[in-house]
């Protein structure tokens, strides 16, 4: 299972604080596939530029891989301070 | 080592108080605290700021700091480090977040204090979302916030 | 602007309470505070400090602070500046200076309080007296505090 | 007159703080000139390197000029902050 959080702006946008996918994904990559069949809003916010990951709360790659259990984090660029 | 992400205000007076226990090897502290001005930085931009909501990713948060206080410390002599860093709603004038730095000598701690600020901006898990006089708006990250924390990054490998 | 050479302590908390007057357009709080340390910087010189006696030249320090404040003001944008200055007979662990500066951007307040105490350290007309576990010397002024100055100088020729 | 002050290390030595001086000096240089003349340990601070000089509380030179009423103060290199 991989826990999904949404943060933000995309938060927002998805109305989605996070979700709860069963299925198996080898990379981020393969998990934004699955999310951008979720419907219109969905592929527009993972086609954003700026999209940032976080994989168990450390900064991750579109190409980083997941395993079981991994938490994943979608955000824009943060504007903290 | 002291990091807190709260919705509480804090005093510049914590940090005298904090660095005191550290005992007579400090020589330099530098503070760096940042407000909620009430107007945009855009000079095209002048609606009125009336107030801020700060959401963060609990516990990646946490960690950045923790991190950046440590990356400071590997670079430069510093005896201590406080990060604090407030959520929720804020008002213009309201404090946002605190920084300082101890050491035994100036340079290193204006260097420790500058470098965590610069490398908050762009690494800590923070979304400013503004209340203006027209409407609500997530705050858009800048590009000189990346080409300040670029700089360190070039000193870095420059000192190599 | 507020300048002062005192024998009194002072508190950080001072420098939020004065720059509060100062209205919402304040951004970046920065500080730095110079504290007595109980060794001599250079490593091969390890007798304890027990006091340290700070010698100025009344109203030529005062003039030259504003003047340093001024300075820091025509070259960045800053709303503020406090630098206030103890004099007299200090202990380890005791405050000896403190300069703060106010400005709507980071990097301003950091490059004014910081060109300020680089300045302060080489033209500022006070003396430090070291009594020591092996008596009472005058400080000697570092090479490396000119090098820090110098920095600010080249600084400002590449500007023009 | 000229008033002429010492500070820290130099106030020591010579164990003056302030003297006045009545006759008229027509630059910093003609002052220390005569200023050696009071004996060895004046004649030793007055070629020391490190040597400052300020003209009514402004940094000057050992060729700034000096006028009636003028307060000049010697001092080694400063070390507050």
């Amino acid at each position: 299972m991989i826990n999904v959080l949404f943060f933000a702006k995309y938060r927002e946008q998805l109305n989605t604080d996070s979700l709860q996918l069963d299925a198996d994904f080898s990379s981020v990559e393969s998990l934004i596939d699955v999310l951008k069949t979720k419907g219109d809003t969905w592929q527009q916010v993972f086609s954003q530029s700026g999209l940032m990951v976080a994989v168990n709360q450390q900064m991750a790659k579109l190409n980083s891989a997941l395993k079981d259990g991994d938490e994943v984090a979608f955000f824009p660029p943060v504007t903290g301070g | 080592m002291l990091i807190k992400v709260q919705h509480e205000d804090f005093e510049l007076s914590l940090v005298s108080d904090y660095f005191k226990q550290c005992g007579t090897e400090i020589g330099a502290v530098v503070t760096f605290t940042g407000l909620v001005r009430d107007f945009q930085h855009q000079p095209d931009d002048k609606e009125r700021v009336e107030a801020l909501t700060l959401e963060h990713y609990p516990g990646m948060t946490e960690s950045v700091l923790t991190q950046l206080a440590e990356d400071a410390k590997s670079r430069w002599t510093l005896n201590e480090v406080v990060i604090i860093h407030r959520v929720g709603t804020l008002y213009p004038g309201d404090n946002i977040v605190l920084v300082a730095t101890a050491s035994a000598h100036r340079q290193d701690a204006f260097n420790g204090c500058q470098f965590i600020m610069d490398s908050l901006k762009t690494t800590a898990p923070f979304w400013k979302k503004e209340q203006t006089s027209h409407g609500a708006r997530w705050v858009d990250a800048k590009q000189s916030d990346q080409s300040e924390v670029d700089k360190w990054l070039t000193q870095s490998a420059k000192e190599c």
